[in-house]
C-alpha cells in the first residue's frame, strides 16, 4: 500500500504536464506478463508515474482483464479482433498466442489506487466524487499534500467537504495536538461510519495503561465528536431498517399478489402459484437472451419488453390450466390443492428438461446496478428501489381493475356466488378465465422482479410458496389491502428482528409471531365481520 | 453377467438438483468412455441411475435398491452430507461401496466409502491461510457467514480455531447464520460494511446452493468490491456461476481442488470431451456448459475405482477397497493424484480462484503437490491420532 | 314408489361393508406374511420376497398410518393441517434419541455423547436428554411430545375460533417454524444430519433381519389398531359431531356442544398416531432429521389422504401405499420424467376420481349394480349439493 | 333454573349497534314461563338481531339480558346458553346438511348430560330414545326420509326438520325465527297448531310475517311489535292490528 | 311465450321432474303451486338452466333454448328471483343492484333505476351497506329489484313473499299486477301463499311428485280438487 501512495501523488503531481504521446519501454511492460507479484506491483506504479494516456489505457486495460501478453512477453490492450501495441502505439490483428494477463485483488487494489489518484484531477464530476471518497478509505497523512492541492483546484463543495474530512481523518495521526484537535473537530460534521474506528482508538488504551491519545483536549473533543456521529448513525441504521424492511416486503408483495388473486379472491388453494412466478422470472431470462442476440445495443431495456411478455406468457400458462384443469374444481377447493400440486411438478420439471436443471444468468439492468448512498453511509440499490416502486405500482393497477371496473365487479360476484352470476346473465366460465388468467400474470410480474434480486431456477418458485400463503392469510383472505400491510408489516417486523436476533431466529420468531397474531385476529388483519360472511 | 452395473445416486429433481444433474451426466460420460475403451475386466460397465429426488429417506431407500434390487457393484453418488448420513448404514449393512465426490466437513471415515472431494483442510484452511497472505490481502478481521446447517457449522469451527492460532481475536471474528433459502441479505451486507471498517476484512462463505446469488447481488449492488472485502466460498464453482451475472463478483474468491481453467492436457481433453457429451446428448444449455470440482471428482472417482477393479481382478467389494489403495491418476487438475493407502480420502492439491467476468475462475494460487487430507480436524479437541480407519 | 327409490340409492353407506372388512383382513395377512418369507425362503426361492420389499412395504405402513390420522382430522372433522409432519418427526425424534442413547461408545468418537455432541464439543447432555436412554420412557415421550404440543397449539387455535385456511396457514407456520430450529446445531438434535447410524434397539441389533420382520410386524400391528379405533370413533355419535363441526360449527354450537373440546380431541388423538407412527419410521428408515418437517412433506401427507380418498379411513392407507409406490417405482424407473407421471396422476385423480381411489371403487360399484338407472344427471345433482 | 319471578327472560335496554347503525334499541322485553309470545315488526326491524343476543350470537353493545332469575345471556357463549336451555330455529334452514335426518334429530336430541367427548364417544341410542326420534320424524313428516341427507331437502322439508331438532332439543325457551316461511297454507296451520299444543309446556317466542298464522297462534296472548330496535306496541293480536302506528310501517294498508 | 314440453329430471336416480308442460303467454302470470317438496323450484331451476334437464322442450318465444347456459338465458330475457335469495354477500347492495343489469352495456349498465327504489325504499337506505348484512325480509326486497332491473321478457320468482312484511307483500303485489298490465313481460310465480297467488295468476298449474296434477285458469283455482292437492 505504500509504494502505491507515493505513486498516486508523482501521479497526480505529474498530471497536468501529460506529455504528448510516448511509446512505452517495453522493460517496463515486460514484468506485468510475468509471475512475480511484487515485480507486477512495481511495474504498476512505474507506469502509473508516468501518467500519460498510454499508461491510462494500459491501467485501465489491466483492470478490465483486456490487457494480454503473448510467450515472448509483449504486451498487447486488447478489443475484441484488434491489440494496441503500447510499445510501438501500433494495433494489428490480435495474435493467437495472445493470453490475458491475470490480475489478483491485490494488483487490483494498486491499479484501482492509481487510476483514482489520476481521477482526483478529472475533469468528470462523478469520477472525483467516486475517487474522492476512495481516498476515504485509505486516509494517510502522507496523502495531505496531494489532497490539499486537489482541494484547491477544486471548486464542488461536495467534493471540497469530502477531502477536506479525508485531509482531517489522515490529521488525527498528526504528531501535533492542535491539529489533532482540529482534525476531531472536522470530523463532527461527518457522515461517513468509516472514521468511527478511528476516532474510537483515540479513546483506548496502551498495554501500559496509558491513552493512546494523550492530550486529554483532543479526547473530550473526541468524545464529543464520535456522541454526534453514533447519534448520526443510530438515525441511520434505523433508516435503513425501514427501508430494508419495506424493500423486504415490496418483494413478499409482488411475490403474493398475484396468490392474493387465485387463492384470495378464487378460493384456489394455486401450489403452483410459485411455479408461475417461476415461469415469469424464465420469461425474463429469455428476453434478456433475445436482446443479447439481436439487440445488444439496446440490452438495458430489455426489462421493459419482460414486462408484458411475462404477464402474457403466464397469464397464458394460466388461462390454459384453467380452461383445461381447474374449471372443473370450483367449489371443490381443497381439491384444488392436490390438483396444482400437480400441476407445479409437471411444470418444474418441464422448466428442468427444457433450461437444464442449474440456475440460468438474469443479469440486472446496468441503471438497475449499485446503489445510492444517502446519509453518507446507506446504501440504497437501484434495483430494491426499482422494485418498491414496481410493487406499488402493481398494488394499485389491481386495485383499480378490482374495484373500479364492470370486470372487476363481475370477478368478486362470480367468486361469491357462481350460479347467481350466471343466472343475471354473467358468463361465469369467461370471467374466470380471465381472473385466473390476470391472477397468473401478476404472478409473472412478480417473478421478473423476482429475477432481479435472486437466483433464477426451477426451484425458484418453492421459496416462495410458503411466505405467499401467509401473507395472504395473515392480510385476510380476498382482501386486498390486507395482503399489503401483511407484506409490508412482515418485511419490517422481519428486519427489525434480524440485528437482534441473527436471521434464523427472526424468521422463526416471525413464524410465531404469525401463529399468535392470527389467534388475536382469526379471519386475517383485514376481517370482514357481520353477517355477510357466513 | 456379462455387464457391470454401477448405480448413480444423484437428486434429478429437488432441490439438490441443480448441483448434482450434471454430476450423474459426467458419470454417464465417463462410464462410456470406459466401455468405448473395451469397458473393465472385459465386461461392459452398465450404468443404473435412479433419483433419490433429494429426500433423504429415499436416499436410504433407493441405496438399498441399487445394492440389493439392482445388484450394482459400486454406487457413485450423493452432494450433502445429509444424504450420505442417510445411506451410510445401507452401505454397512449390505458392505457395498460408495464413492462421495464432494467437499464436506469431515469427521467421518467410513470403510464403504472413499471420499474423493475435499477434507477441510484440503480447501477451507489454504483458502483462509491465503486471504491472510499479503498477496490474498493481508485480511486482519474475518466474516464467517453461513447457511445454517452442519457443513458450515464445523466448517467454521474448524475455521475459528485456525484463526486463533494464528493470533486472530474472537473481536475480530464475526459468525452469521442464515436459514435455509434465505433470499434477503440487506441486514447482513449492511452489517459486514460496518464491520469492515474496523479493519481488512475478509468473508469466508459456506451459504450453501440458492442462496449465494441473491447474496453477491446485494453484495455488489451495496458498492462492496472484492478489493475492499473479498469473499472466498467453498461451494460457488463454474456450475454456479452460471446462473449469475458474474461482472459485479469480479474478484471475489473460490477454493477448489480443480478449476475448468486450469490449463494442462489432462483437463484439455476432459473439458473438450465433456463439452462433445454434453452436445450429443443435447443436454439442455449444452452449449455453455463447464466443468468443475465435483464433477472431476466424480470422473477420478470412477477411472480409480477402475484402476482398483482390474487391480483386483474383481468387483468384490473388499478385494475393491485393498486394492483402492494407493491408486493414483493423472487427474484434470494437472496432479497426480493418490488414493491415500489408509483414509479413504484423496491427496488433493489445493488451488485459490478469483472469479473473472465470464464465470470462469483465475487461479491465483496453487500448492506445489497434493496435500494429504485430514478428515479428522487437528483444531477439533480429541480428534488427534485419529486419522486411520 | 318414489321415496322408497331415492332411499336406496341415496342413503349412506356404512362405512366398511362386510366384504370391505374381509378385504382389510386378507390385506392384512398378506402384509404380515412378507417379512415371514423373507426370513423362510432362501434368496432366489420363488417364494422369497426381499428385504428391500420389505423395508419399502415396513416404511409405507407408517406413511399410511400418517395419512390415516390426518383423515381423522381432515376428512371427517375438516379441519385441514398443513403440519402434521411436525408431529410425525418429533415422534421419530423422540424414538430417535433413545437409539442415539443405545449406540452407547460404538460411535465414532467413542464417547458416551452422540457423535453431534462431541464435536459440538458439548459435555454433557442437555437436560431435555436426560433419561432418554430408558426404552419405555422414549416411548411415553413418543406420545407426550406430539400430543402436548397439538393439545397446546390446538387449545389456543381452537379457542380462538381459528378455521379453515387460517389454520391450516399456522399449522404450516408451526412446522416450518420447527424444521428451521430443529436445523440449527446447537438446538441439540443433530442439526440437518439428524439422527442416523443407530446400532441397536432393546438390545438387539437394529440391521439383523430378525428385527427387521418383528420392527414391521409390530408396525401392522398398529397401523390395524389405529384403524379400528379411529372406525370406533367415526361410527359413534362423536363421529357423527365431528362431522357436524366439518359442516356447520355454529349450527352445533347452538343445540349445546362446545366444538372446541370435540376438536381438540381429534386433533391432539390424530398427532398422537401422527407421532407413533413416526416412532416407528425410524427405526425401519434408519434416520429421521428435519427436512420431516418441512412444509411440502405435511402437503404430501395431505395428497396421500387426498389421493385415496378422504373421510373414508381406509382410502387414506390406499393412498399412502399407492403414491409411494408409484413414487419408488417411478424414481428407479423413469428418473427424468417421474415427475410428470406423478403431476399427471394428482391431476387426473382429482378430474376424475373426485372420491379419490375408493370413490372410484364405489362409483364402479354402484354403475354395474344400478345399470338402468345411471343418469347422466348425477353428476349435476352432486355439485348441486355441494 | 330460578323462575321464581315468572319471567324466563328479561332484555333490558339492549342497544345493538353495526358501525353506528342501531339494530336495536334500546330494547326492552320479557317473557313469563309457559308464555307464547308473537313478535312482528317490519323487515330490518331487529327481530333476527334480538334472537341473535339471546343465543350467544351476538354480543350487544349495551343492556343486559337474562335467562331467568341468575343466568346472565350477555356472558355466555353459544353453547352453554343451548345447554342452559334455550332452543333456536333460524330465519334461513341450518341443519347438517352431510348428515341423514335421522342424524340431524339424533345429534340435537336432549342427553340429560353435557355433551361431551366422553358422553358421545359412548353414547349408544337406547330404544326409548328411537322411539322419541321415530315420533318426532311422523310428527314432521319426515318419516320414510329418514335416511336421506338433509342437505337433498326441499326447503319446506328443511324447516320442518329444524323444527323438530328444536323440539328434539327440548329446551325451556323456544325461540322460532318465521317458522313457517316457505310453507303452503295447509302445512302453516299443522304449525299452528303444533305450537298451540306445546303452549304451556315451554315458553316460546315467534317471529312470522304470516298474519294468519299470527293470529291463530297469538290467541289472546300477548304480540310485540319491533320497529326500528324497539318496541313500538305491544298488545292483543286485534288491538295490534288496529294500531295506527303498526299500519303505517308494517302491516300496509 | 314460454313453452315447456315433456320436461323430464333426476337427481342422481330419482325422478323429481315427470313429464312436465306448461305454457305462459305473453302478459299473462302463471302461477306454480304444489306442496313443499314437490318439484316446484327444481322446475324453476330447470327453466333457468342451472339444472340440466333429462328430456323434453324448452321454448323461449320460440326459440328452442333447452341447452343454453344460464348467462345465456338470462341474456334473452329472463330473470330469476330464486328461493333462499342468492344475494352477492360482500358486494354491496349498489353493487348487488347494479349485477342485476350485468346483460346491459354501455350507459345503461350503469343507471339504477329511481323505480326500484319507490318500490323498495329501505335499499336506497342502505345503499352502501352489504347485501349479506341485511335482514332477510331486505335481502328479498334486494332480489326482487335485482331482477327488475333487468327489464326481462320472462320473470321467474321462486316464493318471492317468504320473509317479507305484510305491507311489502302488498307492494310486491302491485307490482307484478302493474308488470302484468304492461301486457309485454311473462310473469311465472311459484307460490306457497295461496291468496296471493290467487289474486295475481290469470293460469295456475299444481304439480305433486314432479307431476302436472291440475291446471287451469284463475277462476277454477278454488275448486276442491285443487285444494286437495295442495293439503296435507
Ligand atoms: N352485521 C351487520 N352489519 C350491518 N347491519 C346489520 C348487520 N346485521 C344486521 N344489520 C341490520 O340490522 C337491521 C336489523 O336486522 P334483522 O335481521 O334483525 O331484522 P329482522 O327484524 O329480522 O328483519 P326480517 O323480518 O327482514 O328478517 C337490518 O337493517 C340489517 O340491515
Ligand atoms: N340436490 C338434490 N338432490 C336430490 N334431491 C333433491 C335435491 N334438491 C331437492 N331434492 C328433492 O327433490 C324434491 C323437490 O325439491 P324442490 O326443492 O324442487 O321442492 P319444492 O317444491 O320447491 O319445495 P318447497 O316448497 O319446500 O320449496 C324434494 O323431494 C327434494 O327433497
Ligand atoms: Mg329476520
Ligand atoms: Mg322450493
Amino acid at each position: 500500500m505504500k509504494i502505491s501512495k507515493k505513486i498516486l501523488i508523482t501521479s497526480a503531481l505529474c498530471l497536468h504536464a501529460l506529455l504528448a504521446q510516448a511509446a512505452i519501454d517495453p522493460a517496463l511492460l515486460k514484468p506485468l506478463a510475468g509471475e512475480d507479484p511484487d515485480a507486477r506491483i512495481a511495474a504498476v506504479n512505474q507506469i502509473a508515474a508516468l501518467a500519460n494516456d498510454d499508461a491510462l489505457k494500459i491501467l485501465n486495460a489491466l483492470n478490465t482483464d483486456a490487457l494480454y501478453a503473448r510467450p515472448d512477453g509483449t504486451v498487447l490492450i486488447v478489443d475484441d479482433t484488434k491489440a494496441f501495441n503500447p510499445a510501438t502505439d501500433q494495433t494489428l490483428p490480435t495474435p493467437d498466442d495472445a493470453d490475458g494477463i491475470s490480475v489478483n485483488n491485490r494488483l487490483r487494489g494498486v491499479v484501482e489506487g492509481a487510476l483514482s489518484g489520476l481521477k482526483l484531477f478529472s475533469p468528470n464530476r462523478k469520477l472525483r466524487i467516486a475517487a474522492a471518497t476512495d481516498l476515504m478509505k485509505t486516509a494517510d497523512p502522507a496523502q495531505i499534500p496531494l489532497i490539499s492541492k486537489a482541494l484547491h483546484k477544486e471548486s464542488d463543495p461536495e467534493i471540497q467537504d469530502i477531502l477536506q474530512q479525508v485531509i482531517a481523518t489522515a490529521n488525527l495521526h498528526s504528531p501535533d495536538a492542535a491539529t489533532r484537535k482540529a482534525a476531531v473537530q472536522t470530523l463532527a460534521g461527518s457522515t461517513n461510519a468509516n472514521i468511527r474506528p478511528a476516532l474510537q482508538n483515540l479513546l483506548n488504551k496502551n498495554p501500559d495503561g496509558s491513552y493512546i491519545e494523550a492530550d486529554p483536549a483532543v479526547r473530550i473533543e473526541a468524545v464529543r465528536t464520535l456522541g454526534v456521529l453514533d447519534r448520526h448513525l443510530a438515525t441511520v441504521d434505523f433508516i435503513g431498517k425501514v427501508f430494508y424492511g419495506i424493500s423486504l416486503g415490496s418483494v413478499l408483495l409482488l411475490a403474493a399478489l398475484g396468490l392474493a388473486i387465485t387463492f384470495g379472491l378464487m378460493g384456489i388453494i394455486n401450489m403452483a402459484h410459485g411455479e408461475l412466478l417461476m415461469i415469469g422470472a424464465y420469461t425474463t431470462y429469455m428476453c434478456q437472451l433475445l436482446f443479447r442476440q439481436y439487440f445488444p445495443a439496446a440490452l438495458d431495456g430489455y426489462l421493459l419488453v419482460a414486462l408484458p411478455a411475462a404477464f402474457i406468457v403466464t397469464a397464458a400458462v394460466g388461462i390454459v390450466l384453467e380452461r383445461l384443469v381447474l374449471r372443473w374444481l370450483y367449489g371443490r377447493p381443497l381439491e384444488t390443492l392436490l390438483c396444482t400440486w400437480g400441476i407445479s411438478l409437471i411444470l418444474m420439471q418441464t422448466v428442468r428438461s427444457i433450461f437444464g436443471a442449474q440456475n440460468v444468468e438474469v443479469a440486472n439492468p446496468s441503471w438497475m446496478s449499485g446503489g445510492v448512498t444517502v446519509l453518507g453511509s446507506l446504501v440504497l440499490s437501484y434495483n430494491r428501489i426499482v422494485i418498491i416502486f414496481f410493487a406499488l405500482f402493481v398494488v394499485l393497477a389491481v386495485w383499480l381493475i378490482l374495484n373500479k371496473t364492470r370486470l372487476g365487479l363481475f370477478v368478486r360476484a362470480v367468486m361469491q356466488n357462481r350460479r347467481m352470476a350466471a343466472c343475471v346473465g354473467v358468463s361465469t366460465g369467461k370471467i374466470d378465465m380471465m381472473t385466473f388468467g390476470l391472477g397468473c400474470g401478476i404472478a409473472g410480474l412478480g417473478g421478473v422482479a423476482l429475477s432481479q434480486l435472486g437466483n433464477v431456477g426451477p426451484d425458484l418458485g418453492q421459496g416462495y410458496i410458503v411466505d405467499s400463503f401467509m401473507v395472504v392469510v395473515l392480510g385476510g383472505v380476498g382482501q386486498l389491502a390486507g395482503t399489503v400491510i401483511a407484506a409490508f408489516g412482515l418485511g419490517e417486523v422481519n428486519k427489525f428482528l434480524e440485528p437482534m436476533a441473527g436471521a434464523v431466529l427472526a424468521k422463526i420468531a416471525i413464524l410465531v409471531f404469525i401463529i399468535v397474531f392470527i389467534q388475536k385476529r382469526p379471519q386475517g388483519l383485514f376481517a370482514l365481520k357481520g353477517r355477510s360472511v357466513e | 453377467a456379462d455387464t457391470i452395473k454401477i448405480g448413480i445416486l444423484h437428486s434429478l429433481s429437488g432441490t439438490m438438483a441443480i448441483s448434482e444433474t450434471s454430476l450423474k451426466d459426467v458419470a454417464l460420460m465417463t462410464i462410456d468412455e470406459i466401455n468405448a475403451n473395451g469397458g473393465v475386466l472385459g465386461k461392459k460397465l452398465e450404468p443404473v441411475v435412479v433419483d433419490p429426488a433429494s429426500n433423504w429417506p429415499l436416499f436410504a431407500e433407493k441405496a438399498r435398491q441399487l445394492i440389493s434390487q439392482d445388484k450394482v457393484s459400486v454406487v457413485f453418488g450423493c452432494w450433502t452430507s445429509v444424504s450420505r448420513k442417510s445411506v451410510l448404514p445401507v452401505f454397512k449393512e449390505l458392505n457395498s461401496l460408495l464413492f462421495y465426490p464432494v467437499q464436506y466437513e469431515g469427521e467421518e471415515l467410513e470403510k464403504n466409502v472413499f471420499y474423493t472431494g475435499a477434507a477441510p483442510n484440503q480447501q477451507a484452511i489454504p483458502a483462509t491461510e491465503y486471504l491472510m497472505s499479503k498477496e490474498g490481502g493481508g485480511a486482519k478481521r474475518f466474516v464467517l457467514l453461513g447457511t445454517d446447517y452442519v457443513y458450515p457449522r464445523t466448517t467454521n469451527k474448524i475455521l475459528r480455531a485456525f484463526l486463533h492460532s494464528k493470533g486472530v481475536k474472537d473481536s475480530d471474528i464475526d459468525e452469521v447464520y442464515t436459514p435455509f433459502g434465505h433470499s434477503d441479505y440487506q441486514t447482513i451486507v449492511a452489517n459486514i460494511k460496518k464491520f469492515s471498517a474496523g479493519g481488512k476484512t475478509a468473508v469466508i462463505s459456506t451459504i450453501n446452493g440458492d442462496s449465494n446469488v441473491p447474496f453477491y447481488k446485494e453484495l455488489g449492488n451495496a458498492g462492496l468490491k472484492a478489493t475492499d472485502v473479498p469473499v472466498v466460498a467453498f461451494s460457488v464453482g463454474e456450475e454456479e456461476l452460471r446462473g449469475v451475472d458474474a461482472k459485479p463478483l469480479v474478484g471475489h474468491l473460490a477454493a477448489w481442488n480443480y478449476f475448468e481453467s486450469v490449463k494442462n492436457p489432462v483437463n484439455t481433453a476432459f473439458i473438450k470431451k465433456w463439452k462433445a457429451y454434453a452436445l450429443a446428448k443435447n443436454l439442455p444449455n449444452a452449449a455453455t456448459v463447464v466443468t468443475n470440482d465435483p464433477m472431476e471428482a466424480t470422473y477420478v472417482g470412477i477411472y480409480m475405482w477402475k484402476q482398483a477393479v482390474e487391480k483386483a481382478k474383481s468387483t468384490d467389494t473388499d478385494k475393491v477397497i485393498a486394492a483402492m489403495a494407493g491408486q493414483k491418476f493423472k487427474a484434470p487438475s494437472g496432479y497426480e493424484l493418490e488414493m491415500d493407502a489408509t483414509n479413504h480420502h484423496l491427496h488433493k492439491p489445493v488451488m485459490i480462484g478469483e472469479i473473472k467476468a465470464d464465470g470462469q475462475f483465475n487461479v491465483v494460487n496453487k500448492t506445489k503437490t497434493t496435500i494429504r487430507a485430514q478428515p479428522w480436524s487437528p483444531y477439533i479437541p480429541g480428534n488427534e491420532g485419529k486419522q486411520k480407519l | 314408489m318414489t321415496t322408497a327409490s331415492m332411499q336406496i340409492s341415496m342413503a349412506k353407506t356404512p362405512l366398511f361393508t362386510r366384504p370391505a372388512w374381509s378385504g382389510i383382513i386378507v390385506c392384512c395377512v398378506i402384509l404380515a406374511l412378507l417379512p415371514i418369507l423373507n426370513l423362510a425362503f432362501p434368496a432366489g426361492h420363488a417364494l422369497h420376497i426381499s428385504s428391500y420389499t420389505v423395508a419399502l412395504v415396513g416404511k409405507f405402513m407408517c406413511y399410511a398410518m400418517a395419512a390415516l390420522a390426518l383423515d381423522l382430522v381432515w376428512g371427517y372433522t375438516g379441519i385441514l393441517s398443513l403440519g402434521h409432519g411436525v408431529f410425525f418427526a418429533l415422534g421419530g425424534y423422540a424414538h430417535g434419541m433413545y437409539l442415539m442413547r443405545a449406540i452407547g461408545r460404538d460411535g465414532v468418537y467413542q464417547s458416551n455423547l452422540p457423535d453431534f455432541m462431541v464435536f459440538l464439543d458439548w459435555k454433557t447432555y442437555p437436560w431435555f436428554w436426560s433419561l432418554t436412554d430408558n426404552f419405555w420412557y422414549c416411548m411415553a415421550l413418543v406420545v407426550l411430545v406430539p400430543g402436548v404440543l397439538a393439545f397446546v397449539f390446538g387449545y389456543f387455535a381452537f379457542r380462538s375460533r381459528i378455521k379453515g385456511v387460517y389454520f391450516s396457514i399456522i399449522t404450516q407456520a408451526m412446522t416450518f417454524a420447527f424444521m428451521l430450529l430443529f436445523f440449527r446445531n446447537n438446538t441439540g438434535f443433530g442439526g440437518n444430519n439428524g439422527f442416523t447410524d443407530f446400532k441397536r434397539i432393546l438390545g438387539y441389533s437394529i440391521t439383523a433381519p430378525s428385527t427387521k420382520a418383528v420392527l414391521y410386524l409390530i408396525t401392522l400391528a398398529f397401523l390395524l389398531g389405529a384403524l379400528i379405533l379411529c372406525r370406533w370413533i367415526v361410527t359413534s355419535k362423536l363421529g357423527r359431531v365431528l362431522q357436524a363441526v366439518r359442516d356447520s360449527e355454529s349450527r352445533l354450537m347452538f343445540i349445546g356442544y362446545n366444538p372446541l373440546w370435540f376438536k381438540l380431541f381429534v386433533w391432539t388423538l390424530s398427532a398422537v398416531l401422527c407421532g407413533i407412527a413416526g416412532a416407528l419410521y425410524v427405526p425401519q428408515v434408519g434416520i429421521i432429521n428435519p427436512s420431516e418437517m418441512s412444509p411440502a412433506n405435511s402437503i404430501e401427507m395431505v395428497i396421500w389422504a387426498a389421493v385415496g380418498g378422504r373421510g373414508s379411513l381406509v382410502g387414506p392407507i390406499i393412498g399412502a401405499f399407492s403414491v409411494n409406490g408409484l413414487k419408488s417405482w417411478f424414481t428407479g424407473a423413469f428418473p427424468d420424467l417421474w415427475l410428470y407421471a406423478l403431476g399427471l396422476i394428482f391431476i387426473l385423480v382429482t378430474l376424475f376420481m373426485p372420491q379419490g381411489i375408493l370413490g372410484l371403487a364405489a362409483n364402479l360399484k354402484n354403475k354395474l349394480k344400478s345399470k338402468p338407472a345411471s343418469q347422466p344427471q348425477a353428476d349435476a345433482s352432486s355439485k348441486e349439493a355441494a | 333454573m330460578d323462575t321464581t319471578h315468572g319471567a324466563i327472560l328479561y332484555l333490558e335496554n339492549i342497544t345493538v349497534s353495526f358501525d353506528g347503525f342501531k339494530a336495536l334499541n334500546n330494547l326492552n322485553l320479557d317473557i313469563s314461563v309457559g308464555e307464547l309470545r308473537c313478535i312482528i315488526g317490519p323487515n330490518g326491524a331487529g327481530k333476527t338481531t334480538m334472537m341473535d343476543v339471546i343465543t350467544g350470537k351476538t354480543r350487544p353493545t349495551a343492556g343486559t339480558a337474562f335467562f331467568g332469575q341468575s343466568i346472565d345471556l350477555t356472558k355466555l357463549t353459544e353453547y352453554d346458553i343451548a345447554h342452559a336451555g334455550i332452543g333456536r330455529k333460524f330465519q334461513r334452514p341450518t341443519v347438517f346438511e352431510q348428515h341423514t335426518v335421522f342424524e340431524n334429530l339424533e345429534l340435537a336430541m336432549k342427553m340429560g348430560k353435557r355433551l361431551t367427548v366422553r358422553t358421545t364417544l359412548f353414547s349408544r341410542l337406547s330404544s326409548e330414545q328411537i322411539d322419541k326420534i321415530d315420533a318426532c320424524l311422523r310428527l314432521i313428516r319426515l318419516n320414510g326420509n329418514e335416511r336421506r341427507l338433509a342437505g337433498l331437502l326441499s326447503h319446506g322439508q328443511k324447516q320442518w326438520l329444524e323444527i323438530g331438532m328444536l323440539l328434539m332439543q327440548e329446551p325451556q325457551l323456544l325461540l322460532l325465527d318465521e317458522p313457517v316461511a316457505g310453507m303452503s297454507d295447509a302445512e302453516t296451520a299443522r304449525t299452528a297448531e303444533l305450537l298451540n299444543e306445546l303452549r304451556g309446556k315451554h315458553s316460546i317466542m315467534v317471529v312470522e310475517h304470516d298474519m294468519g298464522f299470527v293470529a291463530e297462534i297469538a290467541q289472546q296472548g300477548k304480540v310485540t311489535v319491533l320497529h326500528e330496535g324497539s318496541v313500538l306496541a305491544a298488545g292483543k293480536m286485534s288491538e295490534v292490528q288496529a294500531d295506527e302506528r303498526v299500519i303505517e310501517v308494517y302491516l300496509g294498508r | 311465450m314460454l313453452n315447456v314440453d315433456q320436461l323430464n329430471q333426476y337427481y342422481g336416480s330419482s325422478h323429481t321432474l315427470r313429464g312436465i308442460s306448461l305454457s305462459l303467454e305473453k302478459g299473462k302470470c302463471l302461477a306454480l303451486l304444489g306442496r313443499n317438496g314437490v318439484g316446484k323450484t327444481t322446475l324453476l331451476k330447470c327453466l333457468m338452466g342451472v339444472l340440466p334437464s333429462a328430456s323434453g322442450k324448452i321454448m323461449l318465444e320460440g326459440r328452442d333454448i333447452t341447452s343454453l347456459k344460464p348467462h345465456q338465458r338470462a341474456a334473452l330475457g329472463i330473470a330469476y328471483v330464486p328461493q333462499g335469495r342468492e344475494i352477492f354477500a360482500r358486494l354491496s347492495v349498489e353493487e348487488n343492484l347494479l349485477m342485476g343489469m350485468a346483460t346491459k352495456s354501455g350507459k345503461q349498465a350503469l343507471l339504477i333505476k329511481e323505480e326500484v327504489y319507490e318500490l323498495f325504499p329501505v335499499l336506497k337506505e342502505m345503499l352502501q351497506r352489504r347485501g349479506g348484512d341485511l335482514s332477510g325480509g331486505q335481502q328479498q326486497q334486494l332480489a326482487i329489484a335485482r331482477a327488475l332491473l333487468a327489464e326481462p321478457k320472462l320473470i321467474i320468482l321462486d316464493e318471492p313473499t317468504e320473509g317479507i312484511q305484510p305491507s311489502i307483500i302488498k307492494d310486491i303485489g302491485r307490482v307484478i299486477r302493474l308488470l302484468r298490465e304492461r301486457g309485454n313481460i311473462g310473469i311465472l310465480l311459484c307460490e306457497q301463499y295461496f291468496d296471493f297467488a290467487r289474486e295475481l295468476a290469470d293460469n295456475f298449474v299444481v304439480l305433486s311428485r314432479g307431476e302436472v296434477v291440475a291446471a287451469g285458469s284463475h277462476e277454477s283455482m278454488d275448486d276442491e280438487s285443487v285444494k286437495r292437492h295442495l293439503a296435507v
